[in-house]
């Protein structure tokens, strides 16, 4: 397959699939006729082709693999088109929960709670009805409370490739321990 | 988003300067406008900024005494304080009582230590929360590419490693419930609570000794439809065995019935049964 | 909007939309700040540069509007990648065939079939192939139909130790919040 032919069919690929993409499913897509590296190499050829023109659609990377996404400067051509009023933003109490089960995953409704000094769990309701956060078994502690961690959707939504990409809040808040010091 | 419960208290006097992105303003008032803690932690750091002092060395005695102000005034606004915000409010009385005592007889290290951990634990959450915050603002403006492959139609499937607990339990009560719906519980049939015949010899009794019953009446003062329907299968079976007669001037007015002209004895109800049967 | 802009927005509508788009629901989208004429001319002009280079996607017009459609020669590769997409995902009826086994268990194929009112009998042997359900004996019933349980990768998926760890439905789908309080 020449070079074209092989960008096309990882356009393809990105635009009919329904999440990220990794290298290695198209490649076996090709029966590994096209190696890893030779599809990682194209697809960033195709990011940079579409970052460098004006277009509609960009690649980005995040859960793992690439997909396609809209610029966020037509969000409101889109909501329009779609009839999607507007998108609801997520509350403080539910970015702190978000945060914290980000970053301690797994973890408890008890334990979030402690952090928070505060009950948590209608939050943690509604990001599990937003499939930002999951179920994850259950603790092996007196009560069993259940475990949470962070979805799929979570990292799409954030554009994050690995939860653990989160910048580490001990770092951001240095220079003010120093201060205060 | 349903208001969280535990979100309550105000507090804040004017003047205080608040990122609003972080804080839910509420409105009390035209000019009072007091923002929500999300609980003591937050309302401490709170406190602990706006008097600029270090949270490795919060004045205890000051902070305590504002924090206990805050409480008061959110109870002066009836506003609900949920529990954790009292249960705050003693451990730093505590706290200050300690504070109070000579350091030499406290228990070795500093009192406030544990507060300090949680407070720079709940710091680093929010610190974190923020960034989430301005992430969520710009990703929530981007839309996923789905071009529907030609080759097929689309089949919405899950993705089993996001399939948790809770999709489960829904996917089985929902199955549960297309369930119920098809199959709709059957018409139970009771045994019947009125007996034909007891309702036979009680219209019978009355007939005889009043010598009229005004039937309808007699009906609507029973608030059981299974008893009215008994009544009447009795009333017509009584007519049809000639024991009683039914009278109505013109449509729709009262029925009356009155004594028949065949005489019934004890026993023959149960034959008038049997031959009603019979039928 | 310049022109540029406007190929871009029409773009990203396209490749977001899931069905033919009209040039009219377009202008819709922006407020008829740009009139329909302008907007079938961009489409034309964007189908035009889409069929002259190597594209993964082609517009074309159908039913009134236009959609994008992958070109046929990638047929084999995006029903392999699908393919391959797919063996990860569960379909809405194995989810219900595992719900059912996983709150009932032991529990018969009969009996599955009942409660979801068809024949689930290819979407169990997807399951016992996949490892989530396991034959665990005979119902002693005219017929001696088998009984399903779930495995112990089923209960590792969850974090579940053992099946009584299963939660009880009605409480997960009402939240914990009662158990909470």
């Amino acid at each position: 397959m020449i070079d074209d032919s092989l960008q096309a069919l990882i356009e393809a690929v990105l635009l009919t699939a329904r999440g990220p993409v990794t290298s290695d499913a198209i490649s076996l897509a090709t029966d590994r006729e096209i190696g890893e590296g030779a599809i990682e190499e194209a697809i960033s050829g195709l990011a940079a082709s579409w970052e460098e023109a004006e277009r509609g659609v960009r690649l980005e990377r995040s859960a793992g693999g690439w997909r396609c996404v809209t610029p966020p400067q037509f969000d409101h051509y889109l909501r329009t088109f779609h009839g999607i009023a507007s998108r609801q933003k997520l509350s403080q109490a539910a970015l702190e929960v978000l945060a914290i089960v980000a970053h301690r995953q797994p973890v408890t409704l008890p334990e979030i709670n402690f952090i928070r000094g505060t009950n948590s769990s209608a939050v943690a309701r509604t990001l599990l009805d937003r499939r930002l956060i999951r179920l994850a078994g259950r603790k092996k502690v007196v009560g069993k409370p259940f475990l949470y961690r962070t979805t799929k959707e979570f990292l799409l939504h954030f554009g994050l490739e690995r939860a653990e990409d989160l910048p580490d809040p001990e770092d951001l808040v240095e220079p003010e321990v120093a201060a205060d010091a | 988003m349903p208001r969280d419960r535990s979100v309550t208290g105000p507090v804040i006097l004017p003047g205080v300067e608040v990122n609003p992105d972080l804080v839910e303003l509420v409105p009390l008032g035209p000019s009072v406008e007091l923002p929500f803690f999300r609980g003591p932690l937050d309302l401490l750091l709170h406190l602990i900024r706006k008097n600029e002092v270090s949270i490795y060395d919060i004045p205890i005695l000051s902070i305590c005494d504002q924090y206990h102000e805050h409480i008061r005034a959110m109870q002066d606004l009836d506003l609900e304080v949920a529990g954790e915000f009292l249960w705050m409010a003693a451990w730093l009385l505590q706290l200050k009582s300690k504070m109070l005592l000579p350091r030499s007889e406290t228990e070795e290290g500093d009192p406030r230590e544990e507060l300090v951990e949680r407070l720079l634990a709940y710091r680093r959450v929010r610190e974190l929360a923020s960034i989430l915050h301005d992430k969520d603002l710009v990703r929530q403006c981007i839309w996923p590419a789905g071009v529907i492959a030609d080759f097929g139609g689309e089949e919405i499937d899950l993705d089993w490693e996001e399939v948790d607990l809770q999709i489960l339990a829904e996917t089985y009560l929902q199955v549960m419930q297309r369930f119920a719906a098809a199959h709709p519980p059957p018409i139970e049939v009771l045994p019947l609570r009125y007996n034909v015949q007891d309702k036979m010899r009680e219209i019978y009794q009355r007939i005889a000794e009043d010598d009229i019953l005004p039937l309808t009446r007699h009906l609507n003062r029973r608030p059981d439809p299974e008893e009215v329907v008994v009544l009447i299968v009795a009333a017509l079976e009584l007519v049809r065995l000639g024991a009683a007669r039914a009278e109505q001037s013109v449509p729709f007015s009262e029925i009356y019935l009155r004594r028949g002209n065949r005489q019934l004895e004890e026993g023959s109800l149960d034959r008038a049964e049997r031959e009603g049967a019979d039928d």
